[in-house]
């Protein structure tokens, strides 16, 4: 087994991957950028280096200055998380020639799922359902024809992309040019290639993954699906396992055709094959990613198999414990993602400083969080700070749960999408389970009921303050000032009282 | 000592009495506040209802986030906001609204130009951050009277990026 | 279904109680004593009132004050916890006169269980296997004499008892007189009841109690064992479920006989039957505890029941929802409870205020917590302020993460019992599942290997922090001082180069 | 600047040069400290080893806690140390060693009589706190030369509650 694996990333899924070495005996090393002095993942590792200025073409793309890392501190093995690194072809083999394991897929692997349309020519051939769409690389006047073809809407797409990134849907013909540049735009800048393609857009589609998990000895298994079709702007904000779009029958054949994609690129490690399900149960094929994914704790708490811990033992070469016999789900798991962005100002980007924070804890939550107070939120890096994770017997259990955590979710500095949360388990449709991925565009989830109630309590709070400051000088100078247990507010009425008196 | 407390454009009169007791909007209220830790956490029983609630100082009032809620609160008492008020009322403008980026980042595309009328929600400026196109829409309809940036800018928070004259008519 | 709840508690047991109903949409309503006013229960409440002066005996154990606050807020129904009013037949009874639902069984059903002596009589009607020992009231001579018969080692027992209060075990004859007075004592302060029993100390005896439900249409059902043999002082400090030393067929004959123990007593809501396991798998009845326990989430984690919601269903006149063949134990749990002792001290209370905090969190990790920064922990109540319980697929997995939880729990200000914990992580035997209730007699666990290292760093960080004090004023007057993000050390340092070039 | 450090009767050495740089009981050691939050956290990496502290500011030197375990750190440059052991050399006394009360609580017992001889480890006080009876006993043998509490008596943390004299024959 190894001893030592470096963790090229940050955040919460830096600290995930920590935990997973520490729980199987590994030391840790941690690289941080000039931003990150302070990060959890610094601190909870064993070794920390600094790698570099806080962007992150300087420091956590920078695969060189990692692998320099890696042999500096006699690491055995690179997990690349989620993001920066983790579907680069190129450091994946530049590991390899360094006789550094790269915990994750062949570089080959990485490559024929990275390029979305050699992809899909890929699993084709195996069997897997894919969406009409077009060929990538033509040009816009070729493509403005082809979506002609495909019948509006359509989806324009990166041909290197992910995550969203470079995505666009399109339902009027005089929007596709403009769509068109703004998505190469963003793909230019995200990946370095400007490439498009066109796809059919599914009407009603559900967004639903299947996880697997491949080791080197031709094993492959699925640990069942994750439905996330609550998404905004392509980007998922809820996810959750089991789907209530999937039942047993249906599981497995999505899963068979997901173990078919992953051996038709010889897959090892942990993977997931995103699928679109239309309302008659018809799915197509939408990407490979090939690498863990944020969303994998829903999985880990319905199966209870631990996901990272599964990817460090195949990437040393164990053959997988686990039969697809027997992976069983039990409950259901539904994570929220915590991102520093204000869903009341469509959710732009929230920067400061956290001032106060206090996670939720208690039955069936798990949270995975990069937040600490004094955490410098700033536009560097991504703006998911935390993710939530509620686990329940039944799916009611697990929305209730959710709930519950997030009105006990304390974290002041930035806004976050903790109301945009709160709002959707209130919303009758996403109760039902009845949501596609376009639930959001026309669904508003409900503004707190209890907002001018809180209007109050911070109207009021105020005005105590600001009678308590024009107190203090006077509270002061008597007893030496505020005393922990005693209310502040009632010994500056009371003197004030006093000096009325007086 | 009255206070007048200003929430999303809401005025709230918060009356505290030498003795203590208090009434919000003329409503008698029992209040007792403690500051649980150093960070600025507060405990809050009103009536006996129990609130936990964040407060940070800012220039001017607080900003209190009760709940996934944060409000920013401009609060004064009486006599303050009597005399800003007065103020105020001398260097009243013309309409003129200051567009103004809500976070810092890169100008990728400015959608107007100097004296065009715009709708309200008119898509105005787009603005990257954490790499991420993000709209800034016009808040209400206007004409843009002067635009202070230009693309491939990088922008402070607060920036102002145009300002929005008068609904009809150039200034 | 009740519409407001009173939980007649404080610590992490009232959180505990109030997350069950927010769950479950419930309102709640938190009672606190004087030293509390800043307590998790009474922020994380939706209503608070003030019920006394520190001393429980003038607070949590008036239930008069609390009836009366119960009616006042309109609550339906009150949730006495464990400990304070938990067992108290007569705070049942005016419950139910009152005309509030008492979250419990009925006045009867404590009673019969409460008294040590009945409970023996009672259980044995019902075929239950009673460990040999005397009736209780005799006199000290009398146990004298009664103690030769039944053979060293004995066990004094306070017949009010619980909780380890009022417990000696005696090896000799010489030292039996001194520990009846001593029991006698803790028991008359603990219970106000002085009634001391004996009982033949079972060699090499596992504590291992079944978890019971009982709703009020004859409906019971059991959860499977906990393990909670690792205990000193006859308190209990480590608890798991399932226990090593039980078997299906095992758990299947404990579970027969727990079932038959409540429903000798027609006992209603949650329930644990506590026995000794001997070596050759004989059980004992112990006692039955007629209320939540302190260890339930681990039974909670392995079955996926949640059992404070199933008492609030069950005192609601519910019909259990779960039959017997639904129960089902996947995984495996463990917890630690987080007292605030000293363990390299003998376990002497400390006390104090808590200066930092970070709770762990991550994978299979539940915290149930009343800890916060700025809390007292006095000598008033209990000196376990949290538990940390840990979830894996299997025994190992739970306790490695146990071991990671516990490396990453931060708390300053009072000494706590996490590196008792750690130590016990890794000692063999343990790990092994090998240990009985006297196991903390007999093994140390190891301290950390690596305190050595850990002096150096105190001692490091000290010089370098009494530098920097020296440095503070210079470093102050030249640029306002520390600056977040940036190291005021080696602005310190080098502040110090530039004086001396000066 | 030399620094001496106690903890559990262990002397560290420490110096530190004029540009920061330092050496650990002779071993050059580099090390980079930040403190993560207002509350005492700070993060240290040594040799790139990763170690998080919490400080609290002691009347004398620092508590510090290293993951689970607290050190409590009598820290000093030498100079101030060589002054204060010829100060404590002067007042040295006679072996007397006050018995204090670890925790306050309540008096349950006394097991010792004035004058009477003890082995190390025997108990002297019963003390009750937190519902439970805690021993307290001898840390090494002696003669019990003065009981200041008597049963029933409530006493502080720290609190004196005998003091120890000589191991043999009376002061």
């Amino acid at each position: 087994m190894f001893q030592k694996i470096l963790i090229a990333n940050r955040g919460e899924i830096a600290l995930r991957i920590i935990r997973a070495c520490q729980e199987r005996g590994i030391s840790t090393v941690a690289v941080y950028s000039d931003a990150d002095r302070s990060a959890l993942h610094v601190r909870y590792a064993d070794e920390a280096y600094h790698i570099g200025p806080p962007a992150a073409s300087e420091s956590y793309l920078r695969g060189d200055k990692i692998i320099d890392v890696a042999l500096k501190a006699g690491a055995d093995a690179i997990h690349p998380g989620y993001g920066f690194l983790a579907e680069n072809a190129a450091f994946a083999a530049a590991c390899r020639d360094a006789g550094v394991v790269f915990i994750g897929p062949t570089p080959e692997a990485i490559a024929a799922m990275g390029d979305k349309v050699t992809a899909r020519e890929t699993v084709a051939k195996a069997g897997v359902p894919l969406i009409p769409g077009t060929p990538a690389g033509l040009s816009d006047d070729e493509l403005l024809a082809a979506a002609e073809e495909i019948g509006y809407p359509v989806l324009v797409k990166a041909s290197a992309g992910g995550g969203g990134k470079g995505m666009r849907m399109v339902f009027k013909p005089e929007d596709l040019k403009s769509s068109l540049a703004a998505a190469r735009r963003e793909a230019l800048k995200a990946f370095g290639d400007d490439t498009v393609y066109l796809e059919k857009v599914v009407e009603g589609a559900r967004h639903v993954e299947i996880q697997v998990l491949a080791d080197m000895h031709g094993n492959v298994i699925h640990l069942g699906e994750r439905e996330c079709s609550i998404q905004r702007r392509h980007q998922k904000l809820v996810e959750e396992s089991p789907s209530v779009a999937v039942d047993d029958d249906l599981r497995a054949r999505m899963g068979a055709v997901a173990v078919a994609a992953a051996k038709a690129v010889n897959y090892v490690s942990a993977g997931t094959v995103e699928f679109l399900l239309d309302k008659d149960k018809n799915f197509y094929f939408l990407e490979m990613n090939t690498r863990l994914q944020v969303e994998h704790p829903v999985t880990e708490m319905v199966t209870g198999i631990d996901i990272v811990k599964e990817m460090i033992a195949i990437a040393d070469g164990r053959r997988l414990r686990i039969r697809q016999e027997d992976v069983t789900m039990k409950g259901w798991a539904i994570e929220a993602r915590i991102t520093a962005e204000d869903p009341d100002n469509n959710f732009m980007p929230s920067t400061g400083k956290i001032v106060a924070l206090r996670e939720p804890t208690g039955p069936g939550i798990r949270v995975e969080s990069g937040v600490y107070v004094g955490m410098e939120v700033g536009l560097y890096y991504d703006p998911m700070i935390a993710k939530l994770i509620a686990y329940g017997d039944n799916r009611a259990e697990a929305i209730l749960r959710l709930r519950r955590a997030l009105t006990e979710y304390r974290i002041a500095g930035v806004k976050t999408s903790i109301p945009f949360h709160l709002g959707l388990m209130d919303t009758p449709r996403f109760q039902w389970g009845q949501f596609d991925t376009r639930f959001l565009e026309t669904h508003q989830p409900p503004v707190s009921d209890d907002i001018d109630e809180r209007r109050k309590i911070a109207a009021l709070i105020s005005a105590m303050l600001l009678y308590e400051r024009g107190q203090r000088a006077i509270t002061f100078a008597h007893d030496g000032g505020r005393e922990d247990g005693v209310s502040a507010w009632r010994k500056a009425a009371l003197l004030e009282g006093l000096r009325r008196l007086v | 000592m009255k206070y007048l407390a200003q929430i999303d454009g809401i005025t709230f009169e918060i009356d505290i009495a030498p003795d203590g007791s208090m009434t919000l909007d003329g409503e008698p209220v029992e209040a007792d506040l403690l500051q649980v830790d150093p960070l600025g956490l507060y405990s809050l029983l009103m009536n006996h209802k129990s609130y936990e609630l964040v407060v940070e100082e800012q220039p001017r009032g607080y900003r209190v986030t009760v709940g996934a809620q944060t409000f920013d609160v401009d609060v004064a008492d009486e006599r303050q906001l009597r005399m800003e008020s007065a103020r105020a009322n001398v260097s009243a403008g013309d309409g003129d609204l200051p567009i103004t980026a809500p976070i810092p980042g890169l100008v990728v595309k400015v959608l107007a130009e100097e004296g065009q009328a715009v709708e309200v929600d008119a898509p105005l400026v787009i603005l990257e951050a954490m790499k991420m196109e993000n709209e800034i829409r016009a808040p209400r309809a206007g004409v843009v009277k002067h635009i202070a940036i230009e693309v491939g800018q990088s922008v402070e928070g607060n920036a102002v990026l145009m300002v929005l004259g008068a609904e009809r008519g150039e200034s």
